[in-house]
C-alpha cells in the first residue's frame, strides 16, 4: 500500500543509550507498508538529511517518519528536507523517541518497546497523511481603524506613514475621543489639547487616511486580508463639502441650552454644534433631537445664516462599503455612571462630580475656562474631597478590576487644584496608591509632598449636605478612626468601563469579549494586540483600562501587526484547517458556536432553480486556526481537521 | 491477487491490473470467466467492494478493474501500489451472450465511469473482430477529464473498423475538445446506426440508462436486442445478503447482464 | 506468581502545553514509568470521546487526557469546551461502569515537566493497583465468537 | 394411545440430552427479555410465553458472527476461516411460526452457493416445537395459511395436554426421532388428551393480497406512501423477524489483525441500497417498506415457493409506531375487494 | 367539551382555513392500549384524532422528515411538554423554524389529560420551567437508585447484560427526535469509530456514543425506551446525563428556542474538580 521510510536517529548517545536503535529499525522494517527502515547517528546533520532525501528519491517513498527528538525541535527541518526531495512536506512526521522516551526511561528494553510503539503508531498516521499545500489568502492593503481617540489616531498615522491606506472611522462629529476632554496629562502635566490637536489635524490631512467622522460600522464580513465593511455615515444635515467651518450658524442657533456631552453636562451647547472649538473636522452637525426646526417645523435660522448654503435638512444617512485587509479596533471606554453609589450623592448633589467632569473644570478650554468652580453656585471650592476607587475594585457594586488610571489622575487633580486654588485643601480617600510607570510614583509623591494633598487610606461611607457643605464621612484605616470632612466639592474617581454597546459591537465585527465587555486579546501575554479573530487588532482602552502612553504603545503595536500583514501580496498559512463534508452536515450549527475564531459560517445549498435545499456549515480557511474543537463537536462526523484527521488519529491508536 | 499495473483514468478513477498468485484460482477463473461477470475486490481490514471485471474474456491472464475512489474499500484500493496484494472473489453473475452477437452490428453506449463493463464486451468483440458487423461506440462523460480509458479511446478512434462517438455534457468541454457536446441519449439519436441486425449494449448511471432506453426505442431497437448491466450495491455476491434485489431478481446471481426486455419487467422505481 | 502487572496506558495531549511539558520532562531528564503512549493533538478541543473508546478497544487499562490550564489555551478556549465535554463524558462512563480511575484528566503546562512526570508515575501506579481492565477485555474477547445471549 | 412426555420428566430429559453431548436450548426470560437460550435445567424454560421477543433465527443466523480472521504481516496476509463452533443442539419448546421460519429460509441459503454457516447449524439442531394453546392479537399464522401446530421446520411436535401435565409427542423427522431415542425410556404411552390449539383469527385474505401485490400497477400506488408515513426506518421488524435474512459483511480490527464479520442488515435502512454514486434505488422509506412487503409476499414466493413470513406477528408486536405486516396486508385486503 | 373534541375542532378550523397543511396527532392503534401517529391533512379526517392518556409518543421527530417543512407552510402537532422541549431544541439547532409549528399542547397526569395553553413554542416556557424545578416521576427512579448504589464493576456487569440484548436495529435512534443527522456517526466508516457489529463491544460503543450525543439534548420523552424491542432501559442513561448537565451547568434541555447547546458553550468557571 504505502511506502514509508523510517529514519531512526541515535542522536549520538541521547537516544542510542536507552533505545536499541538496531532492534527498533528491524522491527519497523517488518511493519506493513514500511519500505525503508534505517538508523543513523545524527539525521539532523547535513549528511543525515541528505540520506533521507536520497532514500525518498530512491524508493519513491510515500511518507517519512523520523524517529528522533521532539517534533518541536526538528519537524520543520525534516519537512523541509522532504520537500527538497520532492515529497510533500506534510507527508513527514516525527516520532518522539528522545524527550518522551530515551531521556525519561531507564530500562532499555522497555524504552525500546515504547519507541517501537511510538514509531509504529506514527507510521500508521503517516500512511494516512494527505499532501497539504499552504493556504494562500490574498491581502487587501487597506486598514480600517475604528475609533478616533488617541489610540485610533496613533494606529492610523503609523500605518499611513508606512505608506498604506487607512480608513479612520469615528462615530462622534469630531476626532479626539476622551483625550481631547482632558486638561493636563500625567506625569508631565502638559496640556492635553496641545499634544492632541496636532495629531488630529495630521490624521485628517494625511493623504493616506480617509476620515469618516460621525459614522458607525454597520456590518463586517469576510476574513483576514479580505474584509468587507459597511459604514453608515450619519447625516450631519451640514454639507461637509460646502461648509467652511465659520461657525456663524452656531452663534445664531436659538436652541442654546443643551447640555454639552463634551463638557460632561457642565457646559451648554447649541443644537447645531461642534463638540469643541478645535473639532476635526471643524464642521458642525445638527442635533436632530434638540433642533427647533426638527421639533416644530419652524426655525431654519442656521440655514438662513449660512452663506455657503451648506445646511440641508433633508440629508439622509449614507453608506460606504469598504474593502479592507485589516481592522484596528480602538473604540475606547466610558466612565461608569456614579449614581450606582447613592451614598456618595452623585446626581443628587451637583457638587459631587466625577473625574472627567473635573478635567473639564480644570481645562482652559472648558466651560469655566479653567477656573475651578462649583457647579452649584460657581463658587471656588475651598475644600475638595477626592474619592478613589469609586466603582473600581468593588465586586459588590462596581467592577472587580482596577481601572488603572485613577490613582494617577486623582493625584494630578489634586495638583491642578492646588495650583489654581492656592489655599484650598484636598483630601483623598484611597485604597492603595498604584503608581507603577515611568515617573508615576514620583508624580504622586509630588502631589503629597509639594501640593499637600492629604491622602487618607480608607473608604467613604456617606456624603450628605449640611449647612451648604458636603459632609464626607469615611474612615481612616491607618489611624483606625472615623473621619468627617466638610467639603465644598467631591470628586469621584469613577471606574473605567467598556462602551455601552461594546458587546453588540464585538458581535458585529466577530471578536471575543470578556464579562465586562472589554475585548479579548488572542493571548494575554504573547498576542496582546491581536483579537481572537485573525486580521482584527485591538488598541487602547477597548481592551482594558489604559492610560495614554499604554494606549499609544498598543496602537503602534497594532500598526506594526497590520504592516506585517500588508508586507506580502498573499498571506501564507499552515494548512492545518478544518473542512466540512457538506453532504453529511446536519446544519445544527454547534460548530459555529464552538469555534473560537468565528471561522464557520452558515451556507445555503441551493438547487438549480435557486431554492435553498439545505443549510450547512462552511469553514473559512482564512480564519480557521486549526484547533479542531469543531471536529469533536460534530455529531455526524462531518468536519475533519487536516493534519490531524479522524483517520490519522484512528490509525495512530489502532497502530499502537 | 497481486497488483501488476496501476493507471489513473480520471480524477478519482483508477484501473488496477491484477495477476493471480494461486494457479488453481487462475485455472478456475479461466474456466469460468465470461464477459459481463463481476467480482468482489477486497482489502483486509477495509472490506470488499463490487465491480465488474473490466478486462475481456479474450484476455484471461489477468483481471483489470476500474473504480472510482469514494468509500472505505475503494480508498484502500486506490492507495494500493504495484506489488501489493488484494483479494478477489468471483467471477460471479451472468454474462453477455457474445456468441449470439456473431454476425450482427454492435452499438455500445456508455456513460462516465460505466465504460468498464462495456469495455469488457468491446474488447471481447474487437479481439475477434471478424465475427461481427459494424461496431459503433457512443461514449459520454460529464467533462473531458471524466472520460476513462483515454488511451483506448484514442486507439478506437484510430481504428477504421470502429465508429467512436465521444461526447461531453454541455459545459464539460475543454477548449481543445473536438468531439460532440450533449447528453448521451441526444447524441445517440444523431449517431446511432440502423436498428436492423444490431445489438445494443448500454451501461451508465440509472438516469442515463432510463433515457437511453427511450431513445433506443424511438430509434426502433427491439428490447430483446438491447443489453445492459446493472451495477447495484452488493455484499455477498452469491444471492443471499439481499441488497441487490430489484423486484424478484437477485442482480448478483441472475444479473448483472439483462436485456432491456427483462429490465422493463422490473419495477422501474427500484432501479 | 508471575511478574507484576504492567498497565497499558494511552494518553491524548495537546501539543502546546502538555506535549511541551512532556518534552520539558525529557530535557530535564526526569524519569517516569514507560507505560504511557502519547498521541499528540493540536488542542484539547480536538480530543474526542471516541479516542478514549478506541484506546480501550486497543486494550488500554487506562487513558490520560491532558492539556493547557484554563486561560492558557493557545486557541483561547478549546480547553474550556473540552472540560465541559469531559465532565459529561466522565459522568457517562462512570454510570456505564467504566471506573473514573481509568480515565484521568489533567492540566499540565509547558513549564510543568515535573508535574508531567509525577502525573505519569502516579497514574501508572494507580492503574497498576487497579489491575488489568478485565471487564473491558472480556467485551473484546467476546467479539471473537458469534453473538449469543 | 400416544407417546407422552410428562413435564416432571423434562429435567431428566435435559440431563440426558446434555450427557449425550447436546446443548439444550429453549424459551427463557432473562434480563427483561424473552428469548431462546441455552439452559442447564428444565426449570429455566418458560413455556408460558406466547412467543419470545427475539426469534429463533438468532440461533441459526446470529446478529453478528466471524467469517474469517486475518493477520496482516508485511509481506503476507494470513487468513483463517471460522465456521460456527461445532455444537449439536436441541431447541426445546420452539413455536411453530419460528420453526417454519427456518424452513422458509432454507432454500434461500441453499440456492447456488450453500451457506455453510446456516446449514451447519441447521444440521446440528433438532427443533422441538410446542403447539400454541394461547395466542395474542398479533399472532397471524392462520392468515399465512399456517397454524399454531404447523409442523413445517420442526423435527418433533409436542401438543400440550389438557391437564397441563405434559405433551403428546409427534416425531416428525429422522433427526427428531434420533434425539428422542435418547429419552425413549422417559416417554410414556398415554391417552391424555391434547389441549385445543389456540384460536388465531384470520386477519387478512392472503391470496387477495398476493394478487394485488403481483399487479404491477400497484407498485406505484399511493397506498405505499400512506401506509408507511409513520415508519421511522428502524430495523426492529426485520431483526425480530424469523425469516428476514439480509446481512452485511464488515471488516473490523486494528492495524495488525481483524475479523471479517457477517452482520444482520435491513432493507429498512436507507444505506442498505445506496450506490457509490449517491444514487439510491430505494431512497424513500415508503419504497423500503414496499420492498419488504413485496419481497415477502411476491418476490420471495416467486423464487422459493413460499411466503417469506411465518405469521409470528413480531413486526407488529414490537413496532415502535404500531405498524407491521398485519396492518399493511389488512389494508391491502381492503383495497383488493 | 372534552379536550379531544376541542382539539379536533381546532384541527378542523386550522385545516379548513388553510392555516396549517397537516396535523400530526394520535389515532387508534392495533389494540386498546396502543395509539399510533396519524397525519391528518384534510378537515374530513379530524375524527381520526384521538387524545387520551395512552397518547405518550413524542411526535416531534416527524417534523424534521425531509421536505415536510421546506414549503414554509405550517404544521400542527400534538405534543406533551417533552415534545415542546424537543421543538425548542430542534429550533435552537436550526432543524426547523418554530414559526411553522402550531402546537396542540397537552399533558397527562394519572388518567387525566390536560390541555396546555398556547400555540407557539415560546408560550410554554412557564410549563417547561416548572418541569425543570419539579421533574415528574419517570417510574425508573428505583432502578436508577439501585444502579447508583452499585460499584463500577457491578454497574459494568449490569449494562453488559443489558447491552448484550442490543441488536443494533437503531430503533432508539430512529425514534429519537434529536437523532436527525443525515448520516449517523455509526454509518461514518472512514474511520469506523463505532464498531457496526452488534457484538458486546460494538453494542457498548454504540450506546455510549448515542448517550453522549444526547447529553444536554435529551428531553426524556422516552421514545427510545419504548422503541427498544429488547427492553434496554435506555432512558435511564439519558436521564442520568440530563441530571448531570443540570447539576453541572444548570442546563435544562429545551428551555427555549434560543438556548445554546450545552456542549458548544462554556463558562470559565465551569466545575473541574476531576481534573488533576
Amino acid at each position: 500500500m504505502a511506502k514509508i521510510g523510517v529514519f531512526i536517529c541515535h542522536c549520538g548517545e541521547n537516544v542510542g543509550a536507552k533505545v536499541d536503535c538496531t532492534k527498533l529499525a528491524a522491527a519497523l522494517g517488518d511493519h506493513p507498508g514500511v519500505a525503508v527502515s534505517v538508523e543513523y547517528k545524527y539525521f539532523c546533520s547535513d549528511p543525515g538529511q541528505e540520506s533521507v532525501k536520497k532514500a525518498i528519491r530512491d524508493n519513491n517513498l510515500t511518507g517519512v517518519v523520523v524517529a528522533a527528538c521532539s517534533p518541536r525541535m526538528h519537524e520543520a527541518t525534516f519537512r523541509k528536507a522532504c520537500a527538497e526531495a520532492g515529497l510533500n512536506p506534510y507527508l513527514c512526521e516525527i516520532a518522539n523517541i528522545r524527550e518522551q522516551c530515551s531521556w525519561v526511561h531507564t530500562d532499555k528494553d522497555l524504552a525500546t518497546e515504547k519507541a517501537m510503539d511510538i514509531t509504529r503508531s506514527m507510521v500508521e498516521k503517516v500512511k494516512r497523511n494527505n499532501k497539504l499545500q499552504p493556504i494562500e489568502v490574498p491581502v487587501t492593503r487597506r486598514a480600517l481603524v475604528i475609533g478616533g481617540g488617541i489610540a485610533g489616531i496613533q494606529a492610523a498615522l503609523d500605518i499611513a506613514n508606512a505608506g498604506q491606506d487607512v480608513v479612520l472611522v469615528e462615530r462622534e462629529p469630531s476626532l479626539g475621543g476622551h483625550m481631547a476632554q482632558l486638561s493636563e496629562t500625567f506625569p508631565t502635566l502638559d496640556c492635553s489639547q496641545c499634544i492632541m490637536t496636532p495629531r488630529m489635524v495630521e490624521a485628517a490631512q494625511h493623504p493616506k487616511i480617509r476620515l469618516l467622522t460621525y459614522s458607525e460600522i454597520e456590518s463586517v464580513d469576510g476574513y483576514i486580508g479580505n474584509f468587507t465593511v459597511r459604514v453608515r455615515m450619519k447625516s450631519r444635515y451640514v454639507d461637509i463639502d460646502k461648509c467652511t467651518g465659520c461657525g456663524d450658524c452656531i452663534t445664531k442657533c436659538p436652541a442654546k441650552k443643551i447640555s454639552s456631552e463634551f463638557d460632561c453636562s457642565l457646559g451648554k451647547r447649541t443644537a447645531i454644534y461642534t463638540p469643541f472649538a478645535q473639532s476635526v473636522p471643524n464642521i458642525p452637525v445638527i442635533d436632530k433631537a434638540n433642533c427647533i426646526y426638527f421639533k416644530n417645523g419652524k426655525c431654519k435660522i442656521c440655514a438662513k445664516t449660512c452663506q455657503c448654503d451648506a445646511i440641508n435638512f433633508d440629508m439622509p444617512d449614507t453608506f460606504v462599503d469598504l474593502e479592507v485587509g485589516a481592522i484596528v479596533v480602538a473604540t475606547g471606554f466610558q466612565v461608569q455612571n456614579n449614581s450606582l453609589y447613592g451614598e456618595y450623592g452623585y446626581g443628587k448633589y451637583p457638587d459631587v462630580i466625577n473625574g472627567l467632569q473635573f478635567e473639564r473644570l480644570a481645562s482652559a478650554s472648558g466651560p469655566t475656562a479653567g477656573k475651578i468652580m462649583r457647579p452649584s453656585d460657581g463658587a471656588e471650592p475651598q475644600t475638595v474631597v477626592f474619592i478613589q476607587c469609586a466603582g473600581s475594585r468593588d465586586p459588590s457594586k462596581g467592577v472587580r478590576y482596577c481601572s488603572k488610571i485613577c490613582c494617577m489622575y486623582t493625584a494630578k487633580h489634586a495638583m491642578l487644584y492646588a495650583h489654581k486654588v492656592h489655599d484650598g485643601k484636598t483630601h483623598i480617600f484611597y485604597m492603595d496608591i498604584r503608581a507603577a510607570g515611568k515617573g508615576y510614583d514620583e508624580f504622586s509623591r509630588r502631589a503629597i509632598e509639594e501640593d499637600e494633598a492629604a491622602y487618607i487610606r480608607g473608604r467613604v461611607s456617606k456624603v450628605w449636605q449640611e449647612n451648604g457643605k458636603l459632609m464626607v464621612r469615611g474612615v481612616d484605616t491607618l489611624l483606625g478612626k472615623p473621619v468627617e470632612i466638610a467639603a465644598d466639592m467631591v470628586v469621584l474617581a469613577t471606574a473605567i468601563v467598556a462602551q455601552p454597546d461594546a458587546k453588540e459591537f464585538a458581535k458585529t465585527i466577530g471578536i471575543g469579549y470578556d464579562e465586562y465587555g472589554f475585548y479579548n486579546e488572542a493571548h494575554l501575554k504573547l498576542r496582546p494586540v491581536e483579537s481572537s479573530t485573525a486580521g482584527v487588532f485591538l488598541a487602547g482602552a477597548c481592551q482594558s483600562p489604559k492610560d495614554i502612553p499604554d494606549s499609544v504603545a498598543q496602537a503602534s503595536a497594532t500598526a506594526s501587526k497590520v504592516l506585517a500583514l500588508f508586507s506580502k501580496d498573499k498571506l501564507e498559512r499552515e494548512p492545518v484547517v478544518a473542512t466540512n463534508n457538506e453532504v453529511t452536515c446536519a446544519g445544527c450549527w454547534g460548530c459555529v458556536l464552538a469555534c473560537p475564531y468565528n471561522a464557520i459560517e452558515k451556507k445555503d445549498i441551493v438547487d438549480r432553480s435557486g431554492r435553498v435545499i439545505k443549510r450547512v456549515a462552511s469553514i473559512n480557511p482564512g480564519l480557521c486556526q486549526g484547533c479542531g474543537t469543531c471536529v469533536t463537536f460534530c455529531r455526524s462526523n462531518s468536519i475533519d481537521l487536516a493534519g490531524f484527521t479522524e483517520k490519522q488519529i484512528f490509525a495512530e491508536v489502532m497502530g499502537l | 491477487m497481486k497488483i501488476v499495473a496501476r493507471h489513473d483514468e480520471a480524477p478519482g478513477v483508477k484501473t488496477l491490473r491484477l495477476e493471480f498468485q494461486e494457479p488453481a484460482e487462475h485455472e478456475y477463473f479461466k474456466k469460468t470467466y465470461r464477459t459481463g461477470m463481476f467480482g468482489l475486490y477486497g482489502v483486509y481490514g477495509e472490506g470488499e467492494s463490487t465491480f465488474c471485471v473490466a478486462s475481456p474474456e479474450t484476455r484471461k491472464d489477468y483481471i483489470e478493474c476500474t473504480f472510482r475512489q469514494s468509500g472505505r474499500v475503494t480508498s484502500a484500493l486506490a492507495n494500493a501500489d504495484i506489488g501489493d496484494l488484494i483479494t478477489f472473489r468471483g467471477p460471479y453473475g451472468n454474462r453477455f451472450p457474445i456468441e449470439d452477437f456473431h454476425g450482427k452490428n454492435l452499438l455500445f453506449i456508455s456513460g462516465g465511469i460505466a465504460l468498464p463493463p462495456t469495455r469488457s464486451v468491446i474488447w471481447s468483440c474487437l479481439d475477434q473482430r471478424e465475427k461481427f458487423g459494424k461496431v459503433t461506440i457512443v461514449y459520454g462523460a460529464r467533462t473531458v477529464a471524466d472520460l476513462v480509458y483515454k488511451h483506448e479511446l484514442e486507439e478506437w478512434q484510430e481504428r477504421s473498423d470502429v465508429d467512436l462517438v465521444l461526447t461531453v455534457d454541455p459545459g464539460g468541454e475543454s477548449p481543445d475538445w473536438k468531439h460532440r457536446v450533449g447528453f448521451v441519449p441526444t447524441v445517440l439519436e444523431e449517431a446511432a446506426p440502423s436498428p436492423d441486425n444490431c445489438i445494443a449494449v448500454i451501461c451508465g448511471p440509472p438516469i442515463m440508462i432510463k433515457f437511453t432506453l427511450i431513445s433506443l426505442k424511438k430509434l426502433g431497437f427491439d428490447e430483446a436486442n438491447v443489453y445492459t448491466t446493472l451495477e447495484n450495491r452488493m455484499k455477498c455476491g452469491v444471492g443471499k445478503c439481499g441488497r441487490c434485489n430489484v423486484g424478484s431478481v437477485y442482480v448478483c446471481k441472475e444479473g448483472p447482464v439483462f436485456t432491456a426486455a427483462e429490465v422493463s419487467r422490473m419495477p422501474a422505481a427500484d432501479l | 506468581m508471575s511478574e507484576p502487572f504492567e498497565p497499558k496506558i494511552i494518553a491524548f495531549v495537546c501539543t502546546y502545553c502538555t506535549y511541551a511539558g512532556a518534552d520539558l520532562a525529557g530535557t530535564s531528564r526526569l524519569k517516569y514509568a514507560p507505560n504511557v503512549r502519547i498521541i499528540r493533538l493540536p488542542c484539547t478541543g480536538r480530543i474526542s470521546p471516541m479516542f478514549i473508546l478506541k484506546a480501550l478497544q486497543k486494550g488500554a487499562d487506562g487513558v490520560l487526557i491532558s492539556g493547557c490550564h484554563p486561560g492558557d489555551c493557545h486557541f483561547t478556549h478549546g480547553n474550556y469546551h473540552a472540560r465541559r465535554r469531559w465532565m459529561v463524558f466522565r459522568a457517562l462512563l462512570d454510570f456505564i461502569g467504566i471506573p473514573p480511575e481509568r480515565v484521568k484528566y489533567s492540566w499540565i503546562s509547558a513549564a510543568e515537566g515535573v508535574k508531567f512526570a509525577e502525573f505519569i508515575n502516579s497514574v501508572t501506579n494507580d492503574i497498576r493497583k487497579l489491575g488489568p481492565f478485565e471487564q473491558y477485555s472480556q467485551l473484546i474477547e467476546q467479539t471473537q465468537a458469534p453473538a449469543s445471549l | 394411545m400416544t407417546k407422552i412426555l410428562f413435564s416432571d420428566k423434562l429435567d431428566k430429559c435435559v440431563e440426558r440430552w446434555k450427557s449425550a453431548g447436546l446443548t439444550v436450548m429453549g424459551p427463557v426470560q432473562r434480563a427483561n427479555i424473552k428469548t431462546y437460550a441455552a439452559v442447564e435445567h428444565a426449570s429455566e424454560f418458560d413455556f408460558g410465553l406466547i412467543l419470545t421477543d427475539r426469534s429463533i433465527k438468532d440461533l441459526f443466523f446470529p446478529q453478528t458472527e466471524p467469517m474469517l480472521r486475518y493477520t496482516i504481516k508485511k509481506d503476507a496476509i494470513n487468513t483463517d476461516e471460522c465456521l460456527p463452533p461445532r455444537e449439536q443442539r436441541i431447541i426445546f419448546g420452539a413455536r411453530a411460526c419460528d420453526a417454519s421460519g427456518m424452513a422458509i429460509d432454507d432454500p434461500l441459503f441453499g440456492w447456488d452457493y450453500k451457506d455453510e454457516y446456516w446449514f451447519q447449524r441447521r444440521n446440528e439442531s433438532v427443533i422441538v416445537t410446542i403447539a400454541c394453546t394461547n395466542a395474542d392479537e398479533f399472532c397471524m399464522c392462520t392468515s399465512l395459511k399456517m397454524a399454531p401446530d404447523s409442523t413445517k421446520g420442526s423435527d418433533v411436535l409436542l401438543r400440550p395436554l389438557e391437564n397441563s401435565k405434559g405433551w403428546q409427542v409427534e416425531e416428525l423427522t429422522e433427526r427428531g426421532r434420533e434425539a428422542f431415542k435418547t429419552i425413549a425410556d422417559l416417554l410414556q404411552e398415554g391417552s391424555d388428551t391434547a389441549a385445543p390449539v389456540a384460536a388465531v383469527a384470520e386477519k387478512f385474505d392472503l391470496d387477495a393480497c398476493v394478487a394485488w401485490l403481483q399487479n404491477p400497477e400497484n407498485f406505484d400506488s399511493k397506498f405505499w406512501k400512506e401506509i408507511s408515513m409513520r415508519c421511522i426506518g428502524c430495523a426492529s421488524c426485520t431483526y425480530l423477524c424469523p425469516t428476514c435474512h439480509c446481512f452485511d459483511i464488515q471488516d473490523e480490527g486494528d492495524t495488525y489483525s481483524g475479523i471479517r464479520r457477517k452482520n444482520w442488515d435491513s432493507c429498512s435502512f436507507a444505506l442498505f441500497t445506496l450506490h457509490t454514486s449517491g444514487h439510491n434505488p430505494r431512497s424513500t422509506q415508503s419504497a423500503r417498506w414496499r420492498q419488504r412487503i413485496m419481497h415477502k409476499f411476491n418476490y420471495f414466493p416467486s423464487k422459493f415457493n413460499a411466503n417469506s413470513c411465518s405469521g409470528c406477528g413480531r413486526c407488529s408486536r414490537e413496532c415502535p409506531v404500531d405498524m407491521g405486516i398485519t396492518e399493511t396486508l389488512q389494508e391491502i385486503s381492503k383495497l383488493s375487494q | 367539551m372534552s379536550i379531544e373534541e376541542q382539539y379536533r375542532k381546532r384541527a378542523m378550523e386550522l385545516l379548513s382555513g388553510g392555516a396549517v397543511k397537516m396535523v400530526i396527532g394520535y389515532g387508534r392503534g392495533s389494540n386498546a392500549e396502543r395509539r399510533r401517529p396519524v397525519f391528518i391533512s384534510s378537515p374530513e379526517e379530524v375524527n381520526r384524532l384521538v387524545l387520551d392518556e395512552a397518547c405518550i409518543a413524542n411526535l416531534s421527530g416527524y417534523l424534521v422528515n425531509e421536505g415536510l417543512l421546506s414549503d414554509e407552510k405550517r404544521v400542527a402537532v400534538f405534543l406533551r411538554p417533552e415534545g415542546i422541549r424537543a421543538i425548542n431544541i430542534l429550533a435552537a439547532e436550526s432543524q426547523l423554524d418554530a414559526e411553522q409549528i402550531v402546537i396542540f399542547g397537552f399533558d397527562v397526569s394519572g388518567n387525566e389529560v390536560k390541555a396546555l395553553k398556547g400555540i407557539h413554542v415560546e408560550e410554554f416556557e412557564d410549563v417547561i420551567g416548572a418541569i425543570k424545578e419539579h421533574a415528574p416521576e419517570m417510574g425508573n427512579e428505583e432502578l436508577l437508585e439501585k444502579i447508583e448504589q452499585m460499584n463500577p464493576q457491578e454497574r459494568f456487569a449490569f449494562w453488559k447484560e443489558e447491552f448484550a440484548k442490543c441488536i443494533k436495529c437503531y430503533a432508539c435512534r430512529q425514534a429519537c427526535p434529536m437523532c436527525y443527522c443525515r448520516r449517523c456517526i455509526v454509518d461514518s466508516n472512514q474511520p469506523q469509530w463505532v464498531n457496526t457489529s452488534s457484538h458486546s463491544l460494538g453494542n457498548f460503543e454504540w450506546n455510549i456514543v448515542r448517550a453522549f450525543h444526547l447529553s444536554g439534548r435529551c428531553v426524556e420523552c422516552g421514545n427510545c425506551d419504548r422503541a427498544c424491542p429488547v427492553n434496554i432501559p435506555l432512558r435511564l442513561i439519558n436521564h442520568r446525563m440530563a441530571q448531570e448537565v443540570l447539576k453541572s451547568f444548570d442546563h435544562f434541555a429545551g428551555m427555549s428556542k434560543t438556548q445554546e447547546p450545552v456542549l458548544a458553550s462554556f463558562k470559565k468557571d465551569d466545575s473541574e474538580t476531576f481534573i488533576l
